[in-house]
This record gives structure tokens, C-alpha cells and sequence, in this order.
């Protein structure tokens, strides 16, 4: 991939882009590279869909959002909708594969749809709470804006103090991780 | 069609779900007014007025006609249509934000003209919409996103005690009470009261106790406790101020 | 008027328990409220992708409608059984 | 509808203060509601008002502060009726919250501004100081229809034709007056529209019509928050189309010789009357000086200036601000080469005689 | 002065969000007291001051409403503190009474701006509909000092310096950023002015100083309110002149690749970037553009501009608003002949694909 | 020099005959206040904001550091001060139409969060340097240029009973008393109360009754009679909330 | 004297320049000719000296006040300082006679300076209320802007009310306005 | 402290009544709380050019300073004559 990268991550409230975004974008910085980061906002303090838009390069990053991402993650049916208008000839566009009724919806003009099973191997091979790590795994697998090395140290730097308490978490988190960027790999990006 | 839902009849499904959060009370204030309201067979004549905060997210929940204003304006907004449209029955709902502090000259300068509308005032001790700031009603100690290490008496005071003030200036007619949405029958109680002395050319003001656990940060069972254990405890609920003067616990 | 929402229904006790999957928020405010402590979490998830709640995880509910009354999406409805008919 | 008698039958020419002036347009154009808070210069436009009020089936409100006045007179019009609200200086300022509401919801307010001094509370009598505030609003893009008029009969004519305008096209709608039009006396000539072919845009009300919302007929949602850019931008776009579109339609200006006008006067509300007095003493002493006047300063006859501009070989600004109006000017403008001067006093009135002796050094 | 612990020692880089940035810059340039009103997009700045407040003998005060934030922010500089307040949108609007007074007094209040969608309440999110109101704020002259930022090393730097201007020069100064630069990280390198030998001008009390007014030194008497036109025309005159002789040294600009510019890409705030990068990918392509953007929106580099702009073919006015920036930049070049166009998206932002695509089009 | 004027010594000679009009009411709160900061020797310490209102005549009356701040924004003004200088004693000075109407919520917020400053606050029943509109303290059917037929309370409710209200949300320890020009001297001591709660950490305020020749439009007997007869019936002179929560009639 | 004119009237507030210049523009619009008239005002309600500015024309008037008054009236010691700046090289400068210590204060750039005794001949020939009419008189006399009938009739008009009530009032005002046209005809304008 | 004030003297009862006619703006204050109705209008003019005050209008001042308290311009002074000496 690209050694740049716009993402657009999206799902529900509880789904965790934000952090999955706010993580992603401080190991790129840590790695000294330019990242930038934006949430959406709006009125509701719940119940709309949650964007993350990242952006990561080595060069400063002009607008903080954009027209077209290099890849977008839909995590709901909502998000789908909210995030088609960010799909361009060249973005590559995931979602999970477990969402029901959501073929009409999907966008035509993707570079690549892809369709990965995050949901229900968080559920049933880890914890549903490492649902966003897997997502994150696979933002990293499909952009390589961040070394495995780098993302996991961002990892620990967010949740160390968890993982004090229990050292099984750490362990989970990283399998997590592993799992996401396997998932795009296997989709052979 | 199959059972539907049991939502008051001037509730509008099409904008449910509503825009509330999980577990707001705002929508338990909506239920006792919209029961109010169909009790006393009004929703023709009724204009809501909702006001930046949560409120706002009430701009299209009713089959009423409604207007969202600006953050403290609804009590203006509201009078002005009731001073040219006497035989409408303005209801203009606020957050305490709202209320009690940028629109608190339109508050304490309505009730004073006795101006012929009722004011709905959801106290659930922050700012909800922004995040959860310190409000006027903000608890002593509560902890918010601008009283990170608890609300200090010494520095800002006590939380404002609103229906007791109103009751203060307000005229012999007017109708001010609190109610909680731990009892939305009593709360559709005061609310229909309230718009009664409106019917009756008097001023009338609620203020309702709620919930907020996004702000708040809470569980359920935590949501009810912090209404019920520590918000009731220093806002007492009950009438203030009754055409007949006569009160009630 | 167009809108219809689809129940769940649970029979519990004195009455029957309709969810509105698409109303639940999964606020768990009824859960606290219900004198029985009958009430609990779903399988089934609700509008916003947490889980609802059904009868059935403590004594028998009495159709007092305490959880349909604090609803703040209005998405309980009891109905006692003795009504049905 | 009232029965009240008319405040005018036909016409008739009368010596009055501005302030009086708009209190029986207002009157006469059949507004039924004024809600206002003191400020000087505006005050007797409320004292006249509320002695004539119950006379002819009008109402006042005097509320707390400007805000509550301006939001009490969205709420009026919200009802549907003509309602409309005055203020200066300060006050102004307070009330462009309730304006920008208004304006993103297009609704047809109208409020008379008697500009005093500024900034902050400055002087209670005259400039031209809130020419901008007047005309771009607050946190907003100025879509809003602003008059500025030069002296009581302009007071009188757009005053009514400000509710016309507003209720025609729905834009909040302004008439830019000055402290010294409020309190100076002048002949004028006032009338019942209908005597002139004038007849009033009907007011409708946009909330409490009959009917059970959500039975028979749909509720009235009406709201100014939006929760996503796209949604705001695309609000803002077709009110600035619309805004755009009928903007030829209202523009108004006056001129005079400006034909060969090697020196082209520019001027707004009260001071272009000491411009065309200079105009037309320096033609008399053979000085080709022409003279022109914006009326809507907002929409801005822009076309037509740039076409006047264009001849001349130098434009004098003049106003009683500190380059309020030379910023639309310049801007009407852009890419005109024509030398640019200007005369400004914030806070103070421009005499005849300055604009001559301006005029005169510039030769 | 308290013997806190330095907020910051040297300095160091990080990454968060802008109004973070916002309060660490206050924090490190000495600002006593933060007074303010919950708005979005500024909530956090105060939400991050009010944690860092007390470890370094800071002040906060949460104030009714916008008004009253901005009159306890006159308070504390009249105290002889660097006091300041943040707001936004129609907080921005209110926020005008008070800094009307401020401008008529030369008072040093800091405001920061986080601009959002206008007009009225419209958005939370982001715009640059603020920038007309807060450069030429409520019913006066706009004397006042805005710096528009682009992103958080900006943020972090003017920050600091509005304290500076504002109490060396006495006029009301304002950082003028948007939602987007408060919501979004990006790394940042923060110091300590003193390890960067910036020194703070330091701040004098205007009342409440040592001694017995009458009896040991003349008391202070502040006022905002003339009598008579003349002595408020001698107070604005002398402002004026003050400032029009400080702008010089005021007025700051980034600028690159102008020299050959055919297109000469004009913007401010955050839109720069997108402008700067279309800049850079279309000189890749061969195409002929330069980049121009005010860094003090007011007093604005007219000069400067001037001269690139009138070696330019073509002018591009890119902004997230209708014309504000346009207005002030075809103000500063009238006379110049070059082609103008502009871009612009009120409310929305604007991303250099479409800058590129806009530029390419004008070709 | 000969015989001398016997001003309170904090007025400042060289401005005076200071700007009020002949036989306004406001020069004897003044001189009220004069006194009351004499006695306590203070004045090193007072800063005085007077409003946008007829009170703005006094700012340059005094030799005390004296702001003139906006129309209702005295309060604010005071307490910004006083938030980072607290060792000062702020005085709030302003008219019924700047404490009640415009800056309505800034008096009733300065005084829920119990802010450490003093607000004098004149009733002259309307608005004076405006010229004479009704003003939340006009009298039942008096008529002022806004009331041309007197004011109705039917439409625009009854005169605002500010030290009430405000007794109603202030905090324990704080101060409210409503004085007359009538009494000069029992209004200097509720003063005097109203600095000492602030010099102890707490806010106060005092209304004072006061004289409007110039736009009562009356002379001298039928001024003193009105503030006598007319307004001291309705408002009640008195202390209505004291530290100690004892009352004096 | 010219068919038009310029006028500043100024004195303390009870000496009632106002109303002269409210009937004097009012008498020369009922003349059918272009008057205009405006008062100064400020913050205070009492205690200023009060201005009125006059201007009467055939022309259409330009701005409400002027830089040059073709007649200066100053009616007090301050009211002398306040409207100095309106007198030019053809102003006719008339103040009242029995004025004391104003020499130094007299504008020295006038085209003339003229005392007319009015307070003393108000105070002791007719009665001190017509004071303001005897000026209104002088107004006229300097200006010729209204004529004495038309004048009467706009006092008749004023205080017509007063005069049904007594008739004498009637006499003793017109008296008072030839006794001010007098006085400024003596001075052989 | 440079500004003097001149005043007139008049004895009166058991007070001397100064008054300052640069002070005095004629409101009539004074003379209606006047205890023995002493004070009336003056031939003397004041700052507005409307009559001051003096004493001997009434019965004799009885030195109740009640003129002095009230008086907004601090036009009149009180002296005892006892404390005169
Ligand atoms: C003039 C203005 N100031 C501030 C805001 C920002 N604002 C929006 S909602 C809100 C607070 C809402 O709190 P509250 O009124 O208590 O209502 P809640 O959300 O808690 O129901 C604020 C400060 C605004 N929209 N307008
Ligand atoms: C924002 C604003 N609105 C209105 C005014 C006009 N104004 C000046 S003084 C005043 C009323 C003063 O009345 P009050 O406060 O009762 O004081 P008083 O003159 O009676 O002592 C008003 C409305 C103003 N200066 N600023
Ligand atoms: S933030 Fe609080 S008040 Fe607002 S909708 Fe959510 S729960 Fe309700
Ligand atoms: S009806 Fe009553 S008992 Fe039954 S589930 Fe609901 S709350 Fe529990
Ligand atoms: S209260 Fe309503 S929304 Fe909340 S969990 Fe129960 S059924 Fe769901
Ligand atoms: S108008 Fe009234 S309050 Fe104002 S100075 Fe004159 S008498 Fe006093
Ligand atoms: S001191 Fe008393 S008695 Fe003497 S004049 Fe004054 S008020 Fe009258
Ligand atoms: S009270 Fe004072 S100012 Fe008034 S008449 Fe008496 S002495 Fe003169
Ligand atoms: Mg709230
Ligand atoms: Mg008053």
C-alpha cells in the first residue's frame, strides 16, 4: 500500500472507531510521521453514526477531512450509508461481513468491496470487546501506515494499566490485532 | 398491524426512535406533557417551543406545531406568539442551562409580567448537550466537565433553587411547581396545572428533575439513585404556587 | 401514521410483555424500576445495537406497568392477561 | 382583522420628527405588534406607538432587553403577523442573535435601527456606524434586505415597504435610519398605501393554523440546527440562491449627473443629502460632479455603481463611519480603476460645505 | 505572582487536540483567569484549563452566559490581569457587546474563536462565517487584532502571542480558529515561551492600583459613553490613528511560490492547507499557482497582497464561508485589475482535491 | 477658604456640581454610600462600576477608581474584578432597568453563586436617562412614555419585588435590603451591612428608593409624595435576608 | 436678509430655545417652504445647554447641521462657549445683554456681534415666561425667514389654548415678538 | 481639592444656613422636609439659573440639619450657632 493514507472509519456509539482511529493515528505520529485525526460531531451526545477520519503521510496534511479516503470501514448498516460518498474509483471499501440486508447499499465505483467477518470472530475466537482492535488490525493490514510493532506499543501505551491487572489482556489485544491485518492479507489486498 | 407501541397519542412515530439518549429523562418530561395535553383536549391550540440543549432534539418528536430557538430564547419566542395569538397555548421547553442561566432574564422577566405561557425546565444538574459543564443546578461537589474536582459552595455557590424563586415574583394566578420524572403521573399532574393557569391567563412554570447518564456517567441503577437519593434530597418537589395558593408535598 | 414497529412478545406473569426492538435503547432504566426484578437483558439487540430486555429473570411480573411508564422510548407494552381474553 | 378606523384616509403632509414618522408608517402599513426596549435615538418610536396602539387595534410588548424583543417579534411573526421592533447602537449589537435567527430560518422580521454612535454605548445621537453589524449580520452571511433612508420621507415610504419586502421574499428586513433622522423635524408627506396603489403582502402565520397536527393536517417542525455540514450547506446555498435571485428585483439607488461626473459622490442615508447639495453647488461653479446613492445597501446596487464608477475619474466616499460603506463600495467594485477617496467622520454629521470643500481638493 | 510550578519546561512535542492546545498555550503564557460559557467546538479548551487550573494557580470562572463571560473578562483585565475567553458561533454574536466595549476602551481582552456553522445556532461543527463579526465585532469601527490560525503549531504560537499584542498594544485581540482545529489531533510542539525568549509583556492594572484615590494619587475614572459627537470623534480619530500606525508592524502573512504565480491562491485558517497542498500538487503538474494567506485577518496584509496579487492573471478566494474573506481582500485591492474568482462552501470544509480541480478548471 | 460644602469625603469636589438632574434621588444614594465607606475605611479598596442608565453620570463623581460599564453589565463587570482581586471591594451600582430587566440574569446568577460584591440597585420606577418608560418597577397604572395610559397589570404583570427575589436564591451569610431616600441615614447603615457581608465573603445587595423629578414630572412636594406614599406602599423598606437571618422593619 | 437661513439657538434648559425653533421651522413650513429643525441631545436629561439648529431654505435641505450659522443666538454664559464654533466670517453673533464677564468669551471672527436686552426687557416690560418669544422675535427680525403674521399664527396654534383661557397671554406674546424684532431692527441689520 | 465653593450666609434660629448657589440646581428638596418650613426661594440664581434657597420663610430653624441630609447637590450647610462660638 500506499506509504500515505485517508481513512474513514465508521460505526456505531459503542463500536470504538474513535479510539481505534485515535490510536492508529498516534503510533503513525510516534513514528514520526504527519497524522492527523477528526471525529465527526453533531448535536446528538448519542445515537448517530461515529466517523473517524484519519489521516496519515509524510507530508502536511491539508483539510482534515476529504473527498475520497483510500479506504473506508463500515462497521453498521448506518455507517455504509453515511461513508459511501467518501468511495472513489481507488478506495478499497470494508465492512463486516455479518451485517444482514446490506448488499443494495453497498457502494459500486470501490476499487475492491470487501466484506470481513470482525464481528463474529471477536465473539467467538476472542472477547466482543476486542471487536475494535480487529478493526484496527485491519487498518493497518490494508494501509500499512503502521508498523505491527509500532501499533502494538500505541496499544500498550492505552491500555498498560489494564493490562497490569491482567496480563491475559495484553494477550488478547495483540491476537486481535494480528487477526485484523490477517483478515484484509487473506482478502489478498 | 400488529400491537404497536403505547406512545401518547401526540408523539409522532415517524421520528421514533427519538433523538434522546438511552435512558434521558427528556422523553419521560415529553410523556407527562403529551398526556397533559390530551387530557385537557388541546393539542390543537398547542405551540411548543424547544431551545438549544436536548430540548432541541424535540424539534420534530411531537404532532404539535413546533419551532426550536436559540439557547435561553424559547420563553421569549413563546410570548411573542402568545401576545398576538392569545387563544393558542404556548409551551416553551428548556434545559436548566437554559433556564436558569442564559435565559434567566427571560424567565424571571416573564414570570413578573405574568405573561401567558408555560415554561418546562428539564434540572438535570448540567449541561447535557455540550457534554456535561457545570449548570446553575449543579450539585455541591458534583463532579462535571468544568468542576473536575467537584462543584465548590465557596466558589460558585449553591444550586439554584428555581420554582422557589419564580414563586417569589410571580403573580397571584400563576401556577410553579417541581416535579421528577421518578413520578411522571405527578409530574402530568403539575404540567396539566400548569397549563391550566396558562388557560387562565397566568404564567406557569415546571421544573422537572431527570436523568443523564450519558453526562452523568452512569448505569441505570446509578442513574435512578443520583436523581432519587441526591438530586431529591436538596430540590424539594412539590407546588409552589397555585392559583388557590394551597400546596402540596 | 405509516409507522409500524414489530413486538417481541413474552408472556410473563400477569401479563404479556411486548418489546419494541426497534424503540429498546437498552437504557435498562425499566430493569431497576419493576418491583419483581423480573425484568433483564435480551438476546436481542435493539436499535442501537445493545440489548434489549425481556421478563422472565425474577419473580412474576404483576402487570403493575412501572417499566412500560418509565420507558423513555416508550418501547414496553403490558398488557394484563386477564384483558386479553 | 381589527376593526379599527384607519390611521390615514388618503394623504397628508405634516411636520414631524423621524421617530413619529415610522410610528405612524408602521401604523399605516398595518403592522399589529411592535415589541421593543429602550434606547435612545429610537425611544419615541415605542411613545408614539403606544399612544396610537389601542387606538388603532395594535399591541406593544416592552420586554426585558433587545434580545427578548427581537425573539418576541420572531415569535409574532411566526404567528403570522406584521410585527416589527426598533433599536440603536448597542441594542443593534444584542439583537443580531435574534436576527441570525431570522435569517438562516427566513423570516420576514423588520426591525428599524436609529444609528447612534459607536463603538459600545459612544454617543446617544447619529452616525452610520452600523452599516456593517446592519447589513452581515452575526455568525452568519447577511442575508438580510437592509434601506437606508436619508430623511422622513424615505422614513415614511420604506418603513411600509420594508414589511412588503419582507413578507414578500422572506428575508429579515431592515430600515437603517440615524439618530439625527429620529429627532429632527422636517415636512413629510404621509398616506394610507392603498391611496398610492400600495397594498400590503399578506402576512401568514407559519405555526397554529387551524387544524389537529398530525390529524389533519402535518405539524409544523420548524428548526435552525442541523446536525451534519452537508445539511447546512445545502440550506445556505438555495437561501443564497433565492437571495441572489431576487436581489435585481430589490435594489434601489438614486443618481444624479452622474453621465459626465469626472467626480462620482458616494454616499448613503443622511449624509447623501449633504452630498447632493455639494453636487449641485460645485455643478453650479462648473465642477463636473455627479451623485450617487445606494437605497438597499444590502442587496448593493453593485452593476449600477460599477457602470457610474467606471466613467468617473474619481470616487469620493462619504460617510459618517470609518469606511463602513467604502468596504461594499470597494467590493462592488473590484477591478475598477477609477482613484478611490474618501471622507469619513465616524460619529459625526458631513455639512454641504465639507463635501464641496472636500471636492474642491481633490482638483 | 503565585509560585506555581511552569506549566511547560522547554519545550516538547505532542499530540492532541487543538483545544487542548488552546488551554497548554494560556496556561504557558501566563493567563490568570479563564472566564467562559460552554459552546461547542470550544468546550474543551475550558475543560482542559479547569484540570490544569489549580496545579498552576489559575482562576476560572463559569459564567450565564456569553455576555456576562465576556464583561468578567473586561473585570479581570481592568484588575490588570491576562484574562481571556473562548466562544463560538452565536456565543461569538453576544460576545460582540462586550468586546465593543473593549474596542472603545483599548481594553486587552484575549478572545479565542472556534468557529461553526452559521448563521444562528446551524452547527456545531466548523465554518469561517465568523470571521466578518469578528473582525469588525458589533456597532463600531473594528479595532481590533485577529490572528486566524491553521492548525495547532499556529494555535499554540498565537495563542501566546495574542496575550502579547493585546497588552502591548491595547486593542482587543482575537485567535480566530474553527471546530475542525479544536476536534482534530495532530502533533504540536508546545514550550515555554521563555525558552523560546519570548517574554510576556506584562500586565498593569487599570484600577485597584496602590493608595488612596483623592488623597494619594488621582483616581481612575473609565468610561465608554461621550456626551457630544466631537468628543467621541476626537476618541475614535485618535484609535484609529494609533492603530493604523501599530497595523504595520501587526500584520502578519505566509506566503510561497508567489513570484511567477499565474493563480494566485488566496485563503486563511485551516482552508490554507488545503490550499497550500493544492499549491504544491498543481506546481507538480507544472501549473503556475501561488499561495497567499493572511495570517492577521485584521489589520490585513493589503499591501502585501497588493503587490503579488497584481502580478497574478488570476485570483482564487477559497473559504468555508460566502464571500467574507473575498469582501476584505477585493477591499484591500481595489484598483488592482486582476481576475477574481472564488470557492466558496459555507460551513463545509474544503479539501485540495477540490482546490486542484477548481484551479484546474479555471485553465 | 471660607465655609466649605460638607461633602462626603470620597465625592470629588472638582466634578461637581455633578451631572443629575435637580432633585434626583441618585446623589443621595450616593452620598449614602459615600458614608458608608467612609465609616468602614475602605475607600483605598472600593472600586465602583456604575451602568448605562442615569447612574453612568456618576462616572467620574467619585474619588474612587470608577468604571462605567454597559447597559445591565455592571454586575459582571464587578465580579471579573473582583474574581482576581479579591482583596478589593467591588461595588455593582445601577438603575431598575439595568438590575432587573436588561441584567436581570446577571443579578440573579452573581447572587446564586454568591459573588464576593455589593449591588446598589436605584428604583426610580422607570427607565430616567431614556426618558422615562415603564421599567419592571413601575407602579400599577402609572403612567410612564411607554404606559402613555398607565400601566396595566393585566397586561404586564406587577412591579418586580427585586431584594425578595433575590432574598429567595441567595446564600446564607450574604445580605439584601431595600433602603429610601426618605431615610438617608438608615440607608448608609444597610449599606454599610451590605459592604460588611461582602468584606466577609459574601454577596449583597440593596435597593434603594430614589427620585425621578424630570420624568414623574413632578415638584418637589409631589415628588417626596410619590416615593412616600405611592411607592413605599408597595415596597416594602427593610433588611430581607442578614447573616444572622434576623429582619429590622 | 437672504431668503434662507441657518440658525443656532442655544441656552440653558429652561429658557425654552427649543420651542422657538419648533415654531419658527413650523411657521415656515406652513409657509410652504423647506425647514428643518433638530435639537441637540446626549446622555444627561437636565443640566446641558440645549441647542437647537434651524435651517430654513427654498432648496431641499442637505445635512440637519451645518459647520456656519448665518445667525448665532447664545442665551447664557455656556451657551456662548458651546456654539462659538458655528460662527464664521458672515455670522451675525447675537447674545443677551445682560450677560456678565463674557467679553473675553465673545467670538471674534463674526460678521457681528449684537447685545439685545431680552431677559431685562421680558423680565421688566412684559413678563419673564414670554422671554423665549421676545427671542423668537429676534429670530425673525435677524432672518426674515417667516413673516410676523405667519409667525402669529404658529404661536396662535401652540398656545392657542392657553389664550382662550386668557386672552391677554395672546397681546402680551405678539407683543413680545415685535418687541424682538425691534430689537434686532434698532441694531440696523 | 483645588475647587471652592462660595457661599452665602444667613442666620437663622439656632443654625447658620449656609448656601451654595454654584451647588444649588433649585430642585426644592430642601423646603418641603424643612421641619419648621424656614427655607423658600431666593432672589439669588443658581448653577441652572433657577432661584436657590434661604431660610426665614417659616418659624425659626431649629438646626435639624434635615435640609442638608437631603439635599442632592450638597448645597447647604448647617452650622449650629452654639458650636458657632
Ligand atoms: C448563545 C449560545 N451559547 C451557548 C450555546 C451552546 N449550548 C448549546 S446547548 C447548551 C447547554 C444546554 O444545557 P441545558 O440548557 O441545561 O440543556 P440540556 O442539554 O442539559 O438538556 C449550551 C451552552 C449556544 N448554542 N448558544
Ligand atoms: C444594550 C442597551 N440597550 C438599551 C440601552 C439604552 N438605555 C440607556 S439607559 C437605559 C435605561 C436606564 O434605566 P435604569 O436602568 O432604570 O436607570 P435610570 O436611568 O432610571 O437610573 C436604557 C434602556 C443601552 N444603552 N444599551
Ligand atoms: S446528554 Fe443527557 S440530557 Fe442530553 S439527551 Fe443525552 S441523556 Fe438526555
Ligand atoms: S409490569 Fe411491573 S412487574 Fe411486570 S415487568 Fe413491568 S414493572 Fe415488572
Ligand atoms: S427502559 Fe425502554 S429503552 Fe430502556 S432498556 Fe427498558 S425497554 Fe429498553
Ligand atoms: S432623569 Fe431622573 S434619575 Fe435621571 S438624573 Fe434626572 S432625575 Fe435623576
Ligand atoms: S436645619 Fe432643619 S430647621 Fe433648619 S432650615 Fe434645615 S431643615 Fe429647616
Ligand atoms: S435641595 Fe439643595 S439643590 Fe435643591 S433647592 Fe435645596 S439647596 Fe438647592
Ligand atoms: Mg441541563
Ligand atoms: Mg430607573
Amino acid at each position: 500500500m500506499a506509504k500515505g493514507a485517508r481513512i474513514a472509519l465508521a460505526g456505531e456509539g459503542g463500536q470504538g472507531v474513535q479510539s481505534v482511529a485515535e490510536i492508529i493515528t498516534e503510533a503513525a505520529y510516534e513514528e514520526g510521521r504527519e497524522a492527523l485525526y477528526i471525529p465527526n460531531f453533531g448535536v446528538e451526545q448519542r445515537g448517530g453514526v461515529s466517523v473517524a477520519y484519519v489521516q496519515i503521510s509524510d507530508e502536511p496534511i491539508g483539510s482534515p477531512k476529504f473527498k475520497t479516503a483510500d479506504i473506508v470501514i463500515a462497521l453498521s448498516p448506518r455507517a455504509i450509508e453515511r461513508t459511501k460518498k467518501y468511495v472513489g474509483n481507488e478506495t478499497i471499501f470494508v465492512y463486516d461481513a455479518d451485517m444482514e440486508g446490506v448488499e443494495e447499499s453497498l457502494p459500486d465505483n470501490a476499487a475492491k468491496v470487501l466484506a470481513i467477518p470482525a464481528i463474529r470472530i471477536a465473539k467467538e475466537e476472542l472477547h466482543p470487546r476486542v471487536f475494535n482492535v480487529v478493526i484496527m488490525g485491519a487498518v493497518i493490514g490494508a494501509t500499512g501506515v503502521v508498523s505491527l510493532e509500532r501499533a502494538k506499543q500505541a496499544i500498550e501505551k492505552k491500555l498498560g494499566y489494564k493490562f497490569e491487572k491482567d496480563p491475559s489482556l495484553r494477550e488478547m489485544n495483540f491476537k486481535a490485532l494480528e487477526y485484523g491485518m490477517r483478515l484484509v492479507k487473506e482478502k489478498e489486498l | 398491524m400488529s400491537v404497536q407501541p403505547q406512545m401518547p397519542r401526540t408523539w409522532r412515530t415517524e421520528t421514533k426512535p427519538h433523538k434522546f439518549c438511552p435512558g434521558c429523562g427528556h422523553p419521560l418530561v415529553l410523556k407527562a406533557l403529551s398526556w397533559a395535553i390530551e387530557e385537557l383536549e388541546i393539542e390543537e391550540k398547542v405551540v411548543f417551543g424547544c431551545d438549544i440543549g436536548c430540548s432541541l432534539l424535540a424539534w420534530d418528536f411531537f404532532n404539535l406545531d413546533s419551532v426550536q430557538t436559540h439557547h435561553g430564547r424559547t420563553t421569549p419566542v413563546i410570548t411573542g406568539i402568545k401576545r398576538v395569538r392569545p387563544d393558542l397555548v404556548g409551551v416553551a421547553y428548556m434545559g436548566d442551562g437554559g433556564g436558569y442561566a442564559i435565559g434567566s432574564q427571560h424567565l424571571v422577566n416573564s414570570a413578573m409580567r405574568n405573561e401567558k405561557v408555560t415554561v418546562i425546565l428539564v434540572n438535570n444538574t448540567q449541561y447535557g448537550m455540550t457534554g456535561g459543564q457545570m449548570a446553575p443546578t449543579t450539585l455541591p461537589n458534583q463532579k462535571t466537565e468544568t468542576t473536575p474536582y467537584g462543584r465548590s459552595v465557596e466558589e460558585t455557590g449553591l444550586p439554584t433553587k428555581g420554582p422557589e424563586m419564580v414563586a417569589s415574583i410571580s403573580s397571584e394566578g400563576s401556577y410553579v411547581a417541581r416535579g421528577t420524572v421518578s413520578n411522571v403521573r405527578q409530574l402530568k399532574k403539575y404540567i396539566k396545572r400548569a397549563l391550566e393557569a396558562q388557560l387562565n391567563g397566568n404564567f406557569s412554570f415546571i421544573e422537572a428533575l431527570s436523568l443523564c447518564p450519558t453526562n452523568w456517567r452512569t448505569n441505570a441503577e446509578e442513574t435512578w439513585k443520583f436523581l432519587e437519593d441526591q438530586m431529591s434530597k436538596y430540590f424539594t418537589v412539590g407546588e409552589f404556587k397555585t392559583p388557590a395558593q394551597k400546596k402540596e408535598g | 401514521m405509516t409507522i409500524e414497529f414489530k413486538p417481541l412478545k413474552i408472556e410473563n406473569g400477569k401479563a404479556i410483555f411486548y418489546i419494541f426492538p426497534d424503540l429498546c435503547k437498552g437504557c435498562g432504566l425499566c430493569i431497576e424500576k419493576c418491583p419483581v426484578k423480573t425484568i433483564s437483558w435480551a438476546e436481542q439487540l435493539g436499535v442501537y445495537g445493545t440489548p434489549t430486555v425481556e421478563p422472565g429473570h425474577g419473580k412474576d411480573c404483576i402487570a403493575c406497568k412501572m417499566c412500560e411508564l418509565v420507558c423513555p422510548d416508550c418501547a414496553i407494552f403490558i398488557k394484563k392477561i386477564k384483558d386479553t381474553a | 382583522m381589527f376593526m379599527a378606523p384607519k390611521p390615514i384616509e388618503g394623504e397628508k403632509r405634516v411636520f414631524m420628527t423621524g421617530n413619529e414618522v415610522v410610528a405612524w408608517a408602521a401604523t399605516a402599513a398595518g403592522a399589529e405588534i411592535m415589541y421593543g426596549y429602550p434606547i435612545t435615538p429610537q425611544n419615541e418610536i415605542m411613545h408614539y406607538w403606544t399612544r396610537m396602539a389601542p387606538k388603532y387595534g395594535r399591541k406593544f410588548l416592552q420586554t426585558e432587553d433587545e434580545i427578548s424583543a427581537g425573539f418576541t417579534t420572531v415569535g409574532g411573526v411566526l404567528a403570522g403577523k406584521r410585527a416589527f421592533t426598533a433599536t440603536a447602537g448597542p441594542g443593534n449589537t444584542l439583537m443580531q442573535e435574534p436576527m441570525s435567527m431570522a435569517e438562516m430560518m427566513r423570516l420576514p422580521t423588520v426591525l428599524v435601527v436609529t444609528q447612534r454612535g459607536g463603538p459600545s454605548t459612544a454617543t446617544v445621537i447619529y452616525s452610520q456606524q452600523e452599516l456593517t453589524m446592519t447589513c452581515f449580520g452575526g455568525n452568519g452571511e447577511g442575508m438580510r434586505i437592509v434601506y437606508s433612508t436619508s430623511g422622513h420621507q424615505d422614513l415614511y415610504d420604506y418603513t411600509i415597504k420594508a414589511f412588503n419586502t419582507a413578507w414578500k421574499y422572506r428575508f429579515p428586513t431592515f430600515v437603517l435610519g440615524d439618530g439625527y433622522q429620529s429627532k429632527m423635524r422636517e415636512p413629510v408627506t404621509i398616506y394610507d398605501p392603498e391611496a398610492r396603489n400600495i397594498s400590503m403582502v399578506p402576512a401568514e402565520a407559519y405555526m397554529g393554523n387551524p387544524g389537529t397536527p398530525g390529524v389533519d393536517r402535518d405539524p409544523v417542525h420548524l428548526r435552525n440546527t442541523y446536525n451534519m455540514e452537508e445539511e447546512l450547506l445545502k440550506v445556505i446555498n438555495d437561501n443564497m440562491a433565492t437571495y441572489e435571485s431576487i436581489a435585481p428585483e430589490i435594489v434601489e439607488y438614486q443618481e444624479e449627473e452622474v453621465e459626465d461626473a469626472e467626480v462620482l459622490l458616494i454616499s448613503h442615508g443622511i449624509v447623501s443629502r449633504a452630498a447632493q447639495g455639494a453636487m449641485k453647488l460645485l455643478r453650479e461653479e462648473g465642477f463636473k460632479v455627479g451623485y450617487f446613492r445606494p437605497i438597499t445597501v444590502r442587496p448593493f446596487p453593485a452593476e449600477q455603481l460599477r457602470e457610474r464608477a467606471e466613467k468617473a475619474k474619481c470616487l469620493l466616499v462619504i460617510e459618517s463611519a470609518y469606511g463602513q460603506l467604502k468596504r461594499i463600495v470597494t467590493d462592488s467594485l473590484y477591478g475598477c480603476t477609477t482613484t478611490i477617496k474618501s471622507y469619513m467622520k465616524p460619529g459625526e454629521s458631513v455639512t454641504v460645505e465639507e463635501v464641496v470643500e472636500k471636492v474642491r481638493s481633490l482638483y
